[in-house]
């Protein structure tokens, strides 16, 4: 048993914060609840980097998943159906189902743990900053994966612009780009569009003689 | 209110949930207590229905039971950013209907006064316009000048909102002495701090992004909803009462009128709006020039028996206010209560018209919207 | 082209449609009948003489004695910078009268003022609602016969004067 | 700074007593920067913001509470304090508390990493700016929460669109930080700001055109991270009211407003850092303390100065539109800081020392800008100065 000491404290308050979110996000039953919680279990897990010395690895954690992944998840959930409601909740449906999978994969996981050598380094030697290394490895030992990653991800970028991008098909059977236009109705004016720009010069000249 | 939710999904496509929004009538770019009712797709409106009524004092039947003289007060509340051409209205149907001179000098005094309050008028919605796009200074700089020009007409009439400053056959009282060259002096600091303000704000780029293009009202369509004033003229329309149908001595004058011509986007758009109104400033200084040049000697009112009985009959009178076209009707049956007014003003049809421009607009635009038609509260409801 | 001239026209196209033409010091109107007004109304806007494409004003009086209410319609020209009064007279206890709102659309919301504060029915409105007071008020606040009512919705609408107030 | 509490514990007892009394130290440490200096800053750059728009404005603003209505912020404070907390009926209770708590978090826990002077700074994290733009998206998800919490349409419109905004100019932020990172070969605020001199000549910002246009990226882009003018949307209040903070009263609405402020600081302070040299001063002394002082001086001159032109922008110019905002972001600023990391590298490789030539002429190029712009500052005045003594009416 190691001596009790602060260091020792954090990490035993980060490895719980981080499971305390968990538990939060699968047993709550409000969405915003649960993705709040998700938030919890993400600074835990950055804490988590912080202990195994990998401050960059934390930031970006903290970075990528609580500013991006996050907001974009709450983005999402805030966006759905009925949200404006405060008393969403979603209900807990196929508990069994849920228990055997999970269930499964922790058994499959504590079997390849309990296999697994793990390799320490000497205690008490910090390095220098991660970052350095992780550059090295990224831009000369794994260049082709990395560059193969943007490719991956340049490619999802260029079809979520065609997926969200619904094209509107005019009356007369022209399609029009989406912001522009909303069908017209009778007495109806619409910003910007091409044909209000043709009826407002149309008129203009009538109304010259005036 | 109950919350309609339509779900549109034909075509295939996802099926989006449409908010609801209640604006107003606390809200604060609703100058006053106007209230839409917006449904909007995220940050696009599908429609927004004005619901009026929440300033409505029933100044119509006021006027039924004050008698002639007075209700001049009460018109004032008509329209209370531009009290003056609301108190001429009155004294017009009154003087028509009774036939009644007024003699020259008082005509002068009321046309110093009504393109005084027009500028006011004008001044505060184009400072509140500012504010409403986010701009939080030129509120400020309009205002200051506002205050000068109340300040005025305080002089003037001893009040700086409600003037009550006009008379059936003629105004009050007569011009204080000094005050014709008081109002030159102001006059010369005011065309150059009008010019300011607009070199503020009328080639900003992100005003006329804001505004260029936005809610274009065709000539057709802005005839057709009877758009009025200055809105009216943003669309192209060369219509202003004062020069087509002139009433009081604006004969005498000579001003320009204004005329959008959808120089940064499209023609009757928001930013017409706002610089028609912007310009009219500067006519109404000009026509104040030539008035307190131009203004005879002699008596400002004339001889109106106090028991005002005006002959049988009705008479419509039409005049400039500051939000357009302001129609007075008024049925007399001969005795000292008028029978029947009716008021329509600028901002009633201006109102009117919202529900068909806003379909596309964003949220963001209704409120620009809104300001560009310098709607004001008290003169939609009356 | 005056008032009186453009009453021949329209009598001339319309018939008994059309009424007499009232020479009246400050107000020259036409007379047109409840039925025939949106046609005469479309007739003096397409015109192309006429150009009446402006509804400047619409409203009703209630005429107590005659039991009668009138709806006067104010029409101007951009064009010619020329007004026109028409009226239509209805029966006082159930007026009705045609809709102007496919003619001038600013008249959607005139007629329902009329409606709400009046009380004449504008038939083929597409809305027609209490546009100034309250959904549920009971009555048409300029009729000459309205009686305020004493409360609305328990709130009393007479307040004592404040200077008896003050006095006891 | 944790060397100077391990200087001041040096004494005491090793073991657990050592370890809590330094987790104690460091507690009262941060709340007396917190107390002592991070809330009266951001309060009293309110009151500069109230008195700088009151010079804009032409009118005089706060001057009851102290010398030139100073200690308004105070007064404020207090008084928001006092007043009643209401939590709307409807609302999620526990979210819409703790949302401010979480936004204000997020704007304090920033300063950790912020360079005040050579030894003045609390952790020098070798993942500063790293750092600083992690956790300040903890502030995207308080005004998340306050939006939805609230219950209120207008509120979740505004948290809506603070969080698509803020998600969106990160990116931009983030590339634009870039060729600092480039030039400086780290990610720590000292190591940045030790990268360059105290000569203007010396800055990134005039290291060449690409780190000049980034600089002007990063400060657009910040001003939109931080829901500033023009980029307010988010608590737009001529149209969502007060966007999130709409239901939110007393003390923890000023929390949202404390949040706004001590923002604004830290934008001022990355544009000092990353752009402007930080605290480099001239080598003038070599006592300690008068150099740390003027370091700090220098540091906060420079801060302030961007505070400064974030209350005038604000002063000036009014609010786009949530599509005019989203295009800007998009179409604009991506690629154009794209367009700067790629050609600070270039540069870095063409010219691995530097041109000093280039330096000085984008540094006479700037001169040159800011004498014009003074010109026209100058020719505005007089001629409001015109019409200020032609016209003066007597007050009634």
């Amino acid at each position: 048993m190691e001596e009790f000491s602060l260091s020792v404290a954090a990490f035993y308050f980060m490895a719980g914060l981080t499971l305390l979110g968990a538990g939060g996000v699968v047993f709550t039953e409000n969405i915003v609840y649960s993705a709040l919680s998700l938030m919890v279990s993400f600074f835990g897990v950055a804490g988590l980097y912080i202990f195994l010395n990998a401050d960059f690895v934390a930031g970006v954690q903290v970075l990528v998943y609580v500013g991006g992944v996050l907001v974009l998840t709450l983005f999402a959930v805030m966006l759905t159906h009925q949200i404006a409601e405060i008393e969403v909740s979603n209900k807990s449906v196929g508990r069994v189902p849920a228990l055997l999978i999970c269930g499964g994969l922790f058994l499959v996981i504590a079997k390849a743990l309990r296999g697994a050598e793990f390799f320490t380094t000497p205690g008490g030697q910090v390095s220098e900053s991660s970052t350095y290394g992780i550059g090295n490895l990224l831009l000369r030992e794994y260049i082709l994966p990395f560059e193969l990653a943007s490719v991956v991800l340049l490619a999802v970028l260029v079809g979520a612009v065609v997926l969200s991008r619904k094209e509107v098909i005019a009356p007369d059977g022209t399609p029009v780009p989406e912001r522009e236009t909303i069908p017209l109705t009778e007495g109806q004016r619409v910003m910007s569009s091409p044909r209000a720009a043709l009826a407002g010069a149309a008129a203009k000249q009538k109304v010259s003689d005036v | 209110m109950s919350v309609e939710i339509e779900l549109a999904g034909e075509g295939g496509g996802l099926a989006t949930e449409e908010m609801v929004l209640n604006m107003g009538p606390q809200h604060p770019s609703t100058h006053g207590v106007l209230r839409f009712i917006v449904t909007a797709d995220g940050e696009v409106m599908r429609r927004a229905v004005p619901d009026i009524g929440y300033l409505h004092r029933s100044i119509e039947k006021i006027a039924e039971k004050v008698g002639w003289h007075g209700f001049m007060p009460y018109t004032d509340r008509v329209d209370y950013v531009a009290a003056m051409t609301a108190n001429q209205g009155w004294a017009m149907c009154a003087e028509r209907l009774g036939g009644i001179e007024v003699p020259k000098r008082g005509e002068y005094c009321r046309v110093i006064a009504a393109e005084l309050g027009r500028a006011c008028s004008h001044l505060l919605g184009f400072g509140a316009m500012g504010m409403d796009i986010g701009a939080i200074t030129p509120f400020t700089h309009a205002l200051r000048e506002r205050e000068m020009i109340n300040d005025l007409l305080e002089e003037l009439c001893g009040a700086r909102l409600t003037f009550n400053y006009l008379r059936i056959g003629g105004v009050a009282w007569d011009l204080p002495p000094g005050y014709e060259e008081k109002v030159l002096r102001f006059l010369d600091r005011f065309e150059l701090a009008v010019d300011e303000m607009g070199e503020l704000l009328s080639d900003n780029r992100i005003w006329v992004e804001r505004l260029a293009g936005v809610a274009p009202v065709p000539p057709a369509m802005a005839m057709a909803y009877g758009l009025a004033g200055p809105n009216l003229r943003a669309s192209g329309v060369n219509y202003d009462c004062r020069k087509a149908h002139p009433y009081s001595v604006y004969n005498d004058f000579e001003f320009d009128v204004p005329v959008g011509t959808g120089e940064k986007g499209e023609l009757g758009d928001c930013y017409d709006r706002y610089i028609c109104r912007l310009r009219e400033i500067r006519q109404s200084s000009r026509i104040v020039r030539q008035a307190i040049e131009k203004i005879p000697d002699g008596p400002v009112i004339a001889k109106v028996p106090r028991n005002f009985k005006p002959r049988a009959g009705d008479c419509h009178v039409v005049l400039e206010s500051a939000r357009g076209e302001m129609d007075w009707y008024c049925a007399s049956d001969g005795t000292e209560y008028p029978y029947r007014v009716h008021i329509k003003t600028g901002s009633f049809t201006a109102m009117s018209i919202m529900e068909a421009l806003s379909p596309g607009l964003m949220i963001a635009d209704l409120v620009a919207v809104i300001a560009s038609f310098d709607i004001v509260a008290p003169e939609v409801d009356r | 082209m005056d008032a009186r001239a453009i009453h021949k026209l329209l009598a001339n196209e319309f018939g008994d449609g059309v009424g007499n033409f009232v020479e009246q010091p400050t107000e020259p109107h036409i007379e047109v009948d409840a039925t025939a007004i949106a046609k005469v109304c479309s007739y003096l806007k397409e015109n192309g003489d006429l150009n009446f494409e402006h509804l400047s004003n619409l409203t009703a009086t209630d005429y107590l004695e005659e039991n009668r209410i009138r709806i006067i319609y104010h029409l101007h020209s951009y064009k010619h910078a020329r007004w026109l009064t028409l009226k239509v007279a209805v029966d006082r206890e159930n007026p009705h009268v045609a809709t102007l709102e496919n003619v001038y659309p600013v008249a959607n919301w005139l007629e329902r003022e009329a409606y709400d504060l009046v009380g004449v029915n504008f038939d083929g409105h597409s809305d027609l609602r209490r546009i100034l007071m309250p959904d549920d008020w009971v009555g048409h606040p300029l009729r000459k016969d309205f009686q305020e009512p004493s409360h609305y919705h328990g709130i009393s609408t007479v307040r004592e004067s404040m200077l008896t107030i003050n006095r006891n | 700074m944790q060397g100077f509490i391990d200087s001041l514990l040096a004494t005491t007892t090793t073991g657990l007593s050592r370890e809590l009394a330094y987790l104690g130290g460091m507690i009262g440490f941060g709340a007396l920067v917190v107390f002592g200096f991070i809330l009266p800053m951001a309060g009293i750059t309110s009151w500069l913001e109230r008195r700088v728009w009151a010079k804009i404005q032409s009118r005089v603003g706060p001057n009851r509470v102290g010398p030139g209505g100073f200690l308004q912020w105070l007064a404020d404070g207090l008084k928001n304090l006092l007043k009643e907390d209401v939590i709307p009926e409807a609302a999620d209770p526990t979210l819409f508390r703790l949302a401010p708590y979480i936004v204000v978090a997020g704007f304090v826990a920033a300063f950790v990493a912020i360079p005040f002077a050579g030894s003045l700074i609390i952790a020098d994290l070798n993942i500063g700016i790293l750092y600083i733009s992690a956790v300040t998206s903890l502030v995207v998800v308080g005004i998340l929460m306050a939006g939805w919490s609230s219950n209120n349409r207008w509120s979740m419109l505004g948290g809506i669109r603070s969080a698509s905004q803020i998600i969106s100019y990160e990116i931009p932020a983030g590339l634009s930080v870039f060729p600092v990172v480039l030039l400086s070969g780290t990610l720590s605020m000292q190591g940045i700001i030790e990268n360059q001199g105290w000569a203007p000549v010396d800055w990134h910002m005039f290291h060449s055109p690409f780190t000049l246009a980034a600089f002007l990226m990063s400060y657009i882009a910040l001003l939109a991270e931080g829901n500033r003018t023009p980029f307010d949307l988010p608590e737009a209040e001529s149209e969502l009211v007060a966007g999130f903070a709409t239901e939110y009263s007393g003390m923890r609405s000023l929390l949202f407003f404390l949040a706004e402020w001590g923002n604004l600081y830290v934008i001022g302070a990355i544009m000092a850092t990353l752009f402007m040299g930080g605290w480099q001063v001239p080598a003038f002394t070599d006592n300690v303390v008068l150099l740390t002082v003027a370091q700090f001086g220098m540091f906060f001159a420079k801060t302030y100065f961007w505070v400064f032109v974030a209350m005038w922008i604000r002063a000036t110019l009014p609010r786009v539109r949530v599509d005019q905002l989203m295009s800007l972001c998009w179409k604009y600023m991506v690629p154009i800081a794209m367009v700067n990391m790629f050609g600070t590298a270039l540069v870095m490789v063409v010219i691995p020392e530097g041109s000093r030539l280039m330096s000085y002429a984008l540094c006479g190029l700037m001169l040159f800008g800011l004498v014009r712009f003074g010109r026209r500052v100058n020719y505005h005045l007089k001629r409001s100065r015109r019409y200020d003594t032609v016209g003066a009416i007597m007050p009634v």
